[in-house]
């Protein structure tokens, strides 16, 4: 990332003042209209919308950990996503048990599968970690696709939730919105206390000089298998929850590149090791590509590419990052990044 | 400096809320649109999601082909009557970029903004999460491509098929090259891709032979959407069956025939679920695609005929006329789903979604496309399904019998 | 034994193919430490040239393979010098994500101009083969095979005996260094990466000959690229076509003894033991930052 | 008493080559040893197989008592070692208390909180004479301060034994001067320390004991007077021909 002048106080030694009063006024006044929206204005289909919106701030806020903090730019994220859906449909269809139960399970098939993971793959650096955890999260959907006997194969996998044979009632729009609402917020919390405490000091020591961090006493291994492993938890609950709410899932879209994709892309447009970062790039952008499918039908995907790319040469450290260098230097200047990457 | 600071917290904050008011705008502008049962003005609003982009869109152009056929010669001949009430036809298209759960979220919206009717997006997949959404809206769906058979194990009540079902497809080969190769076929081999739909109609496939006295000598799976089916002929090659039945999509099915014809695999015929009626079929194979079997939902040779339409052969005339390319299968599925939806209306006299659904459920009529009337779960299941050949670079129909235009060629190419 | 045998020459056969789609995708990683996940689309991007000059104008795909690579040398050369030259001192996944975005403006690109229907490039000489006792050699895919690996050749002695290679090569172990020598960086870049696409390019118009294709088909040539690339070290010439042959032959027998469905797990599966138990490559030398060294 | 840092026979080899070969010493509390040598001598590799960022092929590595041989670099943190590097790591995008605070942090004598980590890094900071820098970013630090920078994020770990890699190249004289004066004073303290330095002239007036190295093997390990006057130390830094001019010089005063 760029080296971006702090103006910030020291951490830790913030007092609560004014401004951390009004913060926290806007804060309940954003949740307080979250919370209504549903009731007072969205349509039915707008809840749906959106909680995928809800759903990717929480994806890219479990990205951000390994990738932002950590600086292990996974490309598999979406193995936790697809494996959270699959435990819970597979709990939820098979044996029939509840989501409230089926959801800890799945979270807890991210942790130990990240663990497991983790523990070879994040031996890796920079692209050989990329592509080994990409290879990993392509590899397990090839698995979900033959055991078709337990995940139903490419036919995919039906909760029974809706119509004659369901046995569970269904959350509706509303109910989705809620929960992908509770778990942006959830994911958003955890990496605020992450980016906050000793562990996301650790984290961005290791992001930028993994050999000084070691020295400094810091458990590289430990730190970075806990980052995917809370990576992991993220986004298999992502994953279970989505898993319900779609009713039938298939192995394409579950372990999709992607969804990968998506999640690092709203991370690093953000801005990637922020808290709000990955908020605002996953909100951006989910709502620039609906808006882009409704508005140009054939066009929309090539669009979308065009400004991934402008995107990466003109914001390369992120929306937050260069907010805050335009602020603290008193001007905007969208070459100035430029000068800063190129060869 | 990755710690937050204040600022940066109300920019976010700002954008957000930004964001929210404007969605908050569209909500309310589309909530004073919608009621009406889709039907403001004189007009039946119905929605299609279609894969319009990502990795179906050429099916799903041809879907939509199909649909916007049926709503010109709808409303051609007047629109649609229900009750005392005469309605212009106008259906929506969004694109589900060929994803399930976005075709799944479409049908939501289409809900939102008053459309209780839905045509069917384009494949398995997208056809059964739509068919969940449908459920629980009290929508009506009629499904123009989702064959595979899971569809309607679900216990769905709201979702109805125009298509014959997954496990005919294959059936259909079988029988047609049963009744009229010569000498017949003792031993078969199977090849089948990993998708729910070709699984389906391996096995109803693989049943048929069983039952038409064949031997069923070998059974491949490859991978959905490979170009690479070497492997699988490796294997099937020592056992020199006389026919190689293939359950898969264009391209293993191109694949199929020409490795074969590389790696020396020579069968006295080859039998493929959809890809032989596909233009591109012959046009990558070339004279490697004679012989080839191939079955389809329809044919211009289909028997039948209806109000809007009149014959397969009429459609397939006003169809060239009105975009300028052949008439194929998919275009007249999507046409003959759009028609059952419209009879359904006109049935029930009212555009009410719970009557249209017990309407359509209750219909029983002769289509262009053949025989329309559905079982308990949904599927058209009365509705044979046609087997062509290729003949001198032509698809022809060969079965059944009473439309057949050319005899069975056996051996085959 | 025969099932065997076949099985290894269809192996051998696909591998010299898939050793040309990613040799230029490995001398891109090795040089740049640039990620291309555009590669496919440029493969793609050949394999239509190919087919449009034969459908439209007769011109046979040995030939068109030619004006593939002529022409997709000077797109890489543009790519590289005006676009991807601007991000690539940013952090890795930046230039991820700007060739991930390029690949999806190429590929819908080409929907948009060909749509998705599956093409082919016909040959007289297709559909037969060679019979030697029980083996069948396709005579399609042994001429696939042998210009791919004479190509592939060709770029080991350009690497090795040329001026612009060796600077390449140079530039590749130490750019500072090779700045300093009078190396042109910025063009050296330029040229490798067209290099790199041109190779893609001819690959993709011979690909045509011996199968279908169609524009989704760009994520399976970026990922066997990636395999290939892991396999036979970044970089590393002999390795790519090393790795080529090498990931041919697993997944013929993989198709042949565990089945068809589990050709593609096998694949990823010796992908990432590579990647963890020799991160270097098979043939390649221990490479800096591969591995984390505390 | 037990030494704090033994070191026994000592090796890595890379490839074919000896980069350190069978090196023995040991260390006692609040001793100062000197590790010079020319450059590829070995010396970083040694700071490097104590702190287990290396691994070595053969010996052992005995910190309080404790063998540590093989652990890996926060274990040997644990056992309340710190190390500075030959080349600077600061962590680029920290501030200068930030990257100062890590080192509070982690380690055993962890802060309570990041706040403490804070305060504690303030007073390094004022103590290595880098406290106006605090909030600046590390990129844009001169050469001393980048030392000084490294200095003080070892020093917050507040260790028993120090590890210091030319933490005196490039500075100026003055700066030298007052980099020896610290090291005095944690010696003072009762730390241990072991300095490696590519110039011996500085490192001889505060090093208890001098060990030279050469061609990653031990020269001469001794008092620093004795050290300064090894023909082989002579000839290993200023070549053969120097030293038998040295030597017929002193034979002459001798004789005289």
């Amino acid at each position: 990332m760029a080296s971006v002048s702090s103006a910030t106080a020291p951490a830790g030694v913030r007092a609560i003042g004014p401004r951390q009063l009004v913060l926290g006024g806007v804060l309940l006044a954003g949740l307080v209209v979250l919370a209504l929206l549903p009731q007072y204005f969205l349509l039915s289909s707008e809840q749906r919308t959106m909680a995928g919106v809800f759903m990717f701030v929480a994806l890219a806020q479990g990205w951000n950990l390994i990738g932002g903090f950590a600086g292990y730019p996974s490309f598999g994220n979406v193995v936790f996503f697809g494996l959270g859906g699959y435990t819970t449909a597979i709990l939820m269809a098979k044996s029939g048990v509840a989501f409230w139960l089926a959801l800890p399970a799945a979270a807890a098939v991210g942790v130990a599968f990240a663990v497991l993971m983790g523990l070879p793959v994040l031996r890796l650096r920079g692209h050989y970690f990329a592509i080994a955890t990409l290879g990993v999260a392509e590899g397990v959907r090839e698995v979900v696709v033959n055991l078709d006997g337990l995940t139903g194969g490419n036919s995919g996998i039906t909760v029974p939730a809706v119509g004659a044979k369901a046995v569970t009632s269904y959350p509706g729009n509303t109910g989705f919105y809620f929960y992908f609402l509770a778990l942006a917020l959830l994911a958003t919390g955890v990496v605020w206390l992450v980016s906050r405490s000793r562990f996301g000091y650790g984290l961005r020591a290791i992001a930028q000089d993994e050999e000084a961090a070691a020295a400094a006493g810091i458990n590289t291994t430990r730190l970075k298998v806990a980052a995917f492993a809370l990576s992991g938890l993220l986004t298999a609950m992502a994953g279970a929850m989505y898993a319900f709410q779609q009713v039938t899932i298939y192995p394409a879209r579950l372990f999709s590149v992607d969804i990968t994709v998506l999640m690092v892309v709203m991370a690093v447009i953000g801005g990637t090791g922020t808290v709000i970062g990955p908020v605002i790039g996953a909100v951006l952008l989910q709502f620039l590509s609906e808006w882009l499918r409704t508005n140009y039908t054939d066009l929309h995907t090539f669009i979308f590419g065009g400004i991934i790319i402008v995107a990466v040469v003109l914001l390369p450290m992120g929306i937050v990052s260069f907010a805050r260098e335009s602020w603290a230097h008193r001007r905007i200047s969208l070459l100035d990044t430029i000068r800063a990457y190129r060869l | 400096m990755r710690d937050l600071s204040p600022i940066s917290r109300c920019l976010g904050f700002a954008c957000i809320l930004a964001v929210l008011v404007a969605g908050c705008g569209k909500g309310e502008g589309n909530a004073g649109g919608g009621g009406g049962e889709g039907t403001e003005g004189g007009t039946l609003r119905v929605g299609a999601a279609l894969s319009l982009t990502g990795s179906l869109a050429k099916e799903g152009r041809l879907t939509k082909l199909g649909y916007q056929f049926c709503q010109d010669k709808v409303n051609d001949a007047g629109g649609v009557s229900a009750g005392d009430k005469k309605y212009k036809l106008a259906i929506t298209y969004k694109d589900d970029k060929s994803e399930p759960d976005t075709a799944a979220q479409l049908v939501d919206q289409f809900n939102d903004s008053g459309s209780k009717l839905i045509l069917g997006p384009y494949g398995s997949p997208s056809t059964e999460a739509a068919s969940a959404v449908i459920e629980r809206n009290g929508q009506v769906m009629v499904d123009s491509s989702g064959a595979d058979n899971a569809i309607f194990a679900k216990g769905y009540r709201n979702t109805f098929a125009v298509l014959s079902p997954a496990t005919s497809y294959l059936a259909a080969i079988v029988q047609a090259i049963s009744e009229n190769a010569n000498p017949k076929p003792k031993t078969v081999a199977i090849i089948s891709a990993d998708d729910g739909f070709s699984k389906t109609a391996a096995k109803g496939g693989e049943a048929e032979a069983q039952k038409q006295g064949m031997t069923v000598v070998a059974k491949e799976e490859v991978a959905e959407h490979t170009t690479n089916v070497s492997s699988a002929l490796t294997k099937i090659r020592p056992k020199k069956p006389d026919l190689i039945l293939v359950s898969a999509h264009v391209e293993e099915g191109i694949a199929a025939v020409k490795q074969s014809n590389e790696l020396g695999v020579k069968p006295k015929g080859f039998g493929e679920t959809v890809a032989p009626p596909t233009p591109d079929f012959v046009k990558a194979l070339g004279k490697q695609a004679e012989g080839v079997v191939g079955s389809t939902q329809w044919t211009p040779d289909s028997e039948g005929q209806d109000k809007i339409f009149g014959t397969a052969k009429d459609y397939a005339q006003g169809f060239k006329e009105r975009f300028g390319e052949t008439a194929e299968y998919h275009s007249a599925e999507a046409a003959a789903a759009c028609l059952a939806l419209a009879l359904g209306v006109e049935k029930a006299g009212s555009t009410d979604p719970a009557k249209v659904r017990d309407a359509i459920a209750g219909l029983e009529t002769e289509s262009f496309f053949g025989p329309i009337k559905f079982d308990d779960t949904g599927k058209n299941a009365d509705k044979p399904m046609s087997a062509i050949q290729i003949q001198d670079g032509m698809p022809v129909t060969i079965f059944p019998a009473d439309q057949a235009q050319a005899k069975l060629q056996w051996p085959a190419g | 034994m025969t099932q065997f045998l076949q099985a290894t020459v269809n192996g051998l056969l696909d591998g010299g193919l898939l050793a040309l789609v990613a040799v230029g995708f490995s001398l891109v990683w090795g040089v740049m430490n640039i990620v291309n996940l555009a590669h496919g689309a440029f493969v793609l991007i050949g394999a239509y040239i190919g087919w449009k000059l034969d459908s439209s104008a007769g011109i046979p795909p040995l030939l068109a393979m030619f004006v593939a690579a002529a022409a997709l040398l000077g797109v890489g050369y543009l790519v590289q010098r005006y676009l991807i030259n601007l991000v690539v001192n940013a952090p890795i996944w930046m230039t991820l994500l700007l060739t991930f975005g390029l690949s999806l403006v190429l590929v819908n690109g080409l929907v948009l101009l060909f749509t998705g229907d599956f093409r082919s490039i016909p040959t007289s000489y297709g559909s037969d083969g060679l019979t030697l006792g029980d083996v069948r050699i396709p005579y399609g895919r042994l001429i696939a095979f042998a210009i791919a690996i004479a190509f592939t050749l060709g770029l080991v002695w350009f690497m090795d005996r040329t001026r612009l290679g060796l600077a390449i090569k140079a530039t590749g172990m130490d750019r500072g260094a090779a700045r300093l020598m009078g190396v042109k960086v910025r063009r050296v870049y330029g040229l490798t990466f067209g290099i790199a696409a041109g190779l893609a390019g001819a690959a993709g118009a011979i690909y045509g000959t011996v199968d279908t294709f169609s524009p989704a088909d760009a994520g399976g040539f970026t990922l066997q690229s990636f395999v290939i690339a892991v396999l036979g070290g970044l970089g590393n010439m002999w390795g790519a076509l090393a790795g080529g042959l090498l990931l041919g032959v697993v997944q013929a027998w993989s198709g042949q003894y565990l089945g068809g469905t589990l050709i593609n797990a096998v694949a990823f599966a010796v992908l990432v033991t590579v990647l963890i138990v020799r991160p270097a490559g098979l043939l390649g030398k221990p490479y800096y930052e591969a591995r984390v060294e505390v | 008493m037990t030494p704090i840092l033994e070191v026994e026979q000592l090796s890595r080899r890379f490839g074919g080559l000896a980069a350190v070969n069978d090196v023995s010493f040991s260390l006692a509390e609040a001793e100062v040893l000197g590790v010079i040598g020319p450059n590829g001598a070995g010396k970083s590799t040694l700071i490097n197989l104590i702190t287990g960022h290396l691994k070595p092929t053969a010996g052992r590595v005995v910190i309080g008592g404790r063998d540590v041989t093989g652990a890996r670099p926060w274990a040997i943190a644990d056992a309340e070692v710190a190390r500075t590097f030959q080349i600077v790591k600061p962590f680029r995008e920290l501030n200068v208390r930030e990257n100062v605070a890590i080192g509070a942090m982690f380690g055993p004598s962890r802060a309570g909180s990041t706040r403490e980590a804070n305060a504690r890094a303030d007073e390094v900071l004022e103590r290595v004479g880098l406290a106006e820098k605090a909030d600046a970013e590390p990129g844009g630090l001169n050469v001393a301060d980048a030392r000084r920078l490294e200095l003080a994020k070892a020093l917050a770990m507040r260790p028993r034994l120090l590890l210091l890699d030319e933490v005196m190249a490039g500075l100026r004289p003055r700066e030298i001067e007052a980099a020896l004066e610290l090291i005095r004073s944690l010696k003072d303290e009762g730390m241990t320390i072991l300095v490696v330095e590519h110039v011996m002239k500085a490192i001889l007036s505060v090093s208890d004991t001098v060990l030279v190295m050469h061609e990653g093997e031990e020269l001469v390990h001794g008092k620093p007077h004795e050290v300064m006057e090894d023909e082989r130390v002579i000839e290993a830094y200023l070549g053969k021909r120097y030293a038998k001019r040295m030597r017929a010089r002193r034979e002459e005063a001798g004789g005289a």
